[in-house]
């Protein structure tokens, strides 16, 4: 098995899955000759043609409507957003429609939409570049959301996304596109939606994340296995559906948890894994959960973008707070 | 500017293009106008008797609606807004169903109907119907995609990125717009700059046609026409369809805060679309004078026999709100479902 | 003092505030000679006339983004989006630009802008026009986000917001417009933004809800009284910042805590407030804390509402549960 | 349709308005625009060395971003996109403060002068000019605002409402649109079906002006009839300036992927837009020959300037990011505050 990166394994699905489903078309700003501005459609418009890899007009409403109207029409469509900052004017489409079309027909119409999305800081990109806005889409009745955190996951589960019935949005830590090469399987395989991934076994605290602070949360735990500190990482992969019985065994056995999320803190996804816990764990809790996130202030330019980020040292603290309260 | 988009006519004084409806479909359509007009009125009456919700009528829109809706096959594609309940059953949609979604019990689109459930955000459908054109054609398939929406849904940013990937990609998909005067309570004019909303499709490289909302034979044939194109790969079609919100805009609404009416005067009387329809009809032969009579007092039977049939159809099952929301109920929702269960509640109300 | 309803007071609150503030405009759909599909404009343009009382075209984004130019441009704009789901079309310009002006602009430009939304279900509206999107405004940097569920409140809080220097989302719940009258001071009067206020004391249990819920809690809270369970019920009021100090005190003292909203239950506000209390008052916690919520589905058409919402056998049930726990 | 819209043009060949720019200020433009060229040049450098991040060079449009935005009052609004760093200094923004935006040190706005922070996601900013443009109506301020935007933000749906926004109010505001050709690697042939972007403004009742880009009169002379127009009551005006974008998208951007070299050809050499304008004024004998050579030079040495000065700027303060971002600090921000203070890390990088 050749090792590659994140986007780069994204490629491979995208690729191998126009290949075998041709009703498979992929839409989006500079999808086609440019390849993405990530280069994680390259080579596809070559392939494919415009017809099946089709740049569009600068309209994300437009981009997720009419993708709504593929899905439902027939075909496989997998639309490209830019940025997760650029998803905002086409949150009428995912709030309004998407997730409510199954209902709304009562099974009538699926909607088996795949949104990629471009997501995270960390990359000193330009100011509105690097937002993490998953806490509104999960909160979404009727979708999915999912966020891989390693090459192979990334193209499991962006293959088992393109054949959910269901309308997923792929989320994609622009942080890990070219962070690291791994093993993948050249062929086609399938990463289930759903469960998550257990990252790391630890017995003092579950360290919960998803997404690029999968990798800080490794890198934490490391740090402090130096230290005599056994920290678990549970990589949820799956923000929606969740999977709740994994976090609540981690958590049952160490007794206590910190979650992690590059949003910002209030109303982020950590309040939903913090009640997850409580509700499933709550009698084998022997601390406070805590949460470290991005502050609650709007993303700051880059100069800022390493302190407004959860850093290692805020990781720390917060396990050592956990591990003495 | 308005000069330039002069109304498409085909009956009355104005006419400026051949009849070229077939008698039988002319009197399909009218019958359904009826038929949409007695169902109207007799859902305005239960909204009164509180027996359904909220509803907002399109009398005074029946050309439009049906007219329009007539000239499609069955396979094409309908897009909706709350408001075209004509078009609906018109398309295919069981009357009883279009009943039952006004009483609040579920989606409009049962049966084997292209339709997708009536768009309730302004405009956010249009974006819906290009993509289902354009599946269309790179499936091969011999169908359109059609939209229908209000002169205010002009104003909505959905619009113009609708309309203007239509043009991008010669989508075959056609913009049926009835402006009827109001989005509510504000007046087409205080909408936009433009004497016409049809003169919006040059934007986009897009076909467009104004045509009289009031005449029915107008607005079947510039359907039809925009379907030959769109399958002739001749791209979009925009059309403005002219009418009138003779109602109020819901039954929630009072129409008398914000318009004189007076204001109602050019569009009823003999100027009514059903009037000016079966006048048209008996004066071309193809129906006598005999025959409206008895075509309202089957349209009134039919609507009773709906309404009844809606009335007396079982409670909701409390669970139906859960299933199809995805193809596979997820555990966590399984869970949701017994707490559900557990509620001692009834069965929801009607 | 009269006794009005919530419509009213906040009819008298504008009003009064047109009257006092020349720089105010008001602007939205159906808001003038109309006075708002909830009549909550009503009268005002006949007293100010079109131009400070803006029927607009019917386009959410560029009512809230003039509404952003205006009042960087030296007016007091109140926004009236005509229910929660239509803010969608919007919500780019929340997201994008509302809360970052500030920070962006380095303090140079503060937006005083004010959005009202009517918001929640429970009066059998037609599909989509009773969605309680609170969460992802309160996880928005940069902005205020409050509820009244009091006509008092609804006055002095919507005073507070128009006087306030940076943007207030003011959610009004649409069941409680009318939904019976209470004293209220004929002046101009102002609540601050930032405190809840405690709606009941009791012992028990403490039950923390915002806008109609607060009704349904202390409608339990009083069915309860009667089996001899004393509730407590703390309603927010201000989303946004949130008190967090009431919240702990309320469980710190009580012990046991229940959270009910009407928005679907994941990664809905509750994740948020049992996240606080869980940091601030886990020592004193004896039970985990629940959350009733709507069930994570799309909101149903009106035949389902009444089981979609929470209802009074469910708040009861959980509260039952977290007294046995 | 294309004819309908002659390009407005003051220099050059094809001129068919009269030059009616003071010679002072042609020079001023001329100046400015070199000033743009050096800074752009500098900054794709010092991209390049990893000092400063992402840049989008306007190497090309210099002649539509300095000329339309001489020909503003200091007291007017702008709304600029995030490549219109030439409209800022030219619209009063220190100089020094541009370097230190690219840099990712903070906003482009600071200094006195009335310019809203560039704005990154698209169209979203037009609204906002709208806004500002009723302010100064209704506060009674002898302004307008002008919106800085490409041929790419034409499709989204924040630009339509913008334009219908401004129509129906009236609004003295001014769109300006730069049509470089692309929207990265979209060109605008595939942005829309229209053979022009101006004619968009007829969907809006809005003046619309197509002019010559790279003629920086001819710019800066339908930015001055704009502000009369909008100043005089006559409602907002569109302009579409076509120009080109020479250089990348952004300096992360390879245009050899999508065009080939030759398509710059008419736009250079000969077309450069600095180089039209100073043939132009030597041969109007408002400029000799021997002063572009110090115009450079002296650019070169203020861009110098600037770039070290902001080089040597401090370090940002951490706690800045709290700054400002209410007008008061809420007690859990200031929790926040006090987690960042315990933060052992350095003040942020550069
Ligand atoms: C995005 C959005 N904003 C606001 C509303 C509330 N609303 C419902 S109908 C309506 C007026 C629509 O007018 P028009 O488009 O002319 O259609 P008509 O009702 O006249 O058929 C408004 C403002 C909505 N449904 N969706
Ligand atoms: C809403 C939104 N979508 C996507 C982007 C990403 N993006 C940045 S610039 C750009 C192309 C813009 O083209 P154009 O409007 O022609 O302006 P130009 O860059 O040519 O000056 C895109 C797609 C964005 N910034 N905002
Ligand atoms: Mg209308
Ligand atoms: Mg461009």
């Amino acid at each position: 098995m050749p090792a590659i990166n994140m986007a780069t394994a994204l490629n491979q699905a995208l690729g191998q899955m126009m290949n075998t489903e041709p009703r498979l078309v992929i839409l989006g700003e500079d999808v086609g000759q440019n390849g993405g501005v990530f280069r994680v459609t390259a080579g596809l418009w070559e392939t494919y043609g415009a017809e099946r890899v089709m740049d569009t007009p600068l309209a994300e409403s437009a981009i997720v409507g009419s993708a709504i109207g593929m899905a439902i029409g027939g075909l496989r469509p997998v639309a490209e957003i830019q940025f997760m900052g650029f998803l905002y004017p086409a949150l009428n489409q995912i709030f309004s429609h998407l997730g409510r079309l199954g209902q709304r027909s009562r099974g009538k119409f699926r909607v088996p939409l795949v949104v990629r999305i471009p997501y995270g800081g960390g990359i000193r990109a330009p100011e509105q570049h690097a937002d993490s806005a998953e806490a509104p889409l999960v909160h979404t009745a009727g979708i999915k959301v999912v966020v891989p955190s390693t090459p192979y996951d990334a193209k499991g589960l962006l293959v088992a996304a393109i054949e959910d019935p269901d309308p997923v949005i792929f989320l994609e830590p622009i942080r890990l596109y070219r962070l690291g090469r791994a093993e993948v399987p050249a062929d086609l395989y399938r990463v289930r939606i759903g469960p998550a991934r257990l990252a790391r076994t630890g017995s003092d605290v579950s360290l919960i994340s998803w997404g690029a602070m999968t990798h800080l949360a490794l890198q934490t735990a490391e740090a402090m296995a130096g230290d005599g500190v056994s920290v678990e990482v549970v990589d949820l992969r799956s923000l929606k559906p969740m999977d709740e019985a994994m976090i609540a065994e981690s958590v049952r056995k160490t007794g206590r948890a910190v979650v992690v999320h590059e949003a910002p803190r209030t109303a982020g996804l950590g309040g939903e894994v913090v009640s997850v816990i409580q509700e499933h764990a709550f009698w084998w809790l022997k601390a406070p959960i805590r949460r470290v996130a991005a502050y609650d202030v709007p993303y700051p330019p880059y100069a800022w973008e390493d302190v407004y980020l959860p850093t290692p040292s805020r990781v720390m603290r917060a396990i050592r707070q956990v591990l003495q309260d | 500017m308005a000069e330039e988009w002069p109304l498409y006519r085909v009956i009355g004084d104005g006419a400026n293009h051949p009849d070229r409806v077939e008698a039988e479909v002319a009197k399909r359509i009218y019958a359904q106008m009826v038929l949409l007009r007695t169902f109207d009125e007799k859902t305005i009456t239960l909204q009164r008797q509180g027996r359904v919700g909220t509803f907002p009528p399109s009398i005074g829109q029946e050309a439009a609606e049906i007219g329009s809706a007539a000239a499609l096959s069955k396979d094409d594609w309908m897009a909706p807004s709350y408001r075209d309940h004509g078009a609906l059953f018109m398309h295919g949609v069981p009357f009883h169903h279009v009943v039952l979604f006004a009483m609040g019990k579920g989606s409009s689109i049962d049966g084997e109907a292209f339709v997708l459930p009536s768009s309730i955000p302004i405009s956010s459908h249009l974006p819906h119907a290009v993509g289902l054109a354009m599946a269309c054609r790179r499936l091969g398939e011999e169908r359109v995609a059609i939209a229908y929406f209000g002169d205010g849904g002009t104003s909505e940013g959905d619009f113009h990125e609708a309309l203007n990937f239509a043009g991008v990609f010669k989508a075959p998909v056609i913009f049926f717009c009835q402006n009827n005067g109001w989005a509510i309570s504000v007046p087409v004019s205080r909408q936009t700059a433009t004497p016409t909303l049809v003169q919006k499709s040059q934007a986009y490289g897009v076909h467009g046609v104004r045509v009289d909302g009031n005449d029915a034979l107008a607005c079947y044939q510039v359907v039809a026409e925009a379907r030959e194109r769109a399958l002739g790969d001749g791209g979009p079609t925009m059309i403005e369809a002219l009418t009138y919100r003779i109602g109020p805009h819901t039954t929630a609404d009072d129409p008398t805060r914000y318009r004189p009416p007076e204001s109602l005067a050019p569009w009823t009387g003999d100027n009514d679309p059903l009037v000016r329809l079966a006048q048209y009809l008996v004066q071309r032969g193809v129906m006598t004078v005999e025959e409206p009579p008895a075509i309202w007092a089957e349209a009134r039977q039919r609507v009773n026999r709906a309404v009844e049939e809606a009335l007396n159809s079982p409670p909701v099952r409390k669970e139906a709100m859960f299933d199809s929301v995805y193809a596979e109920v997820p555990d966590a929702l399984a869970a949701q479902m017994e707490d559900l269960a557990e509620e001692e509640a009834p069965d929801a109300r009607n």
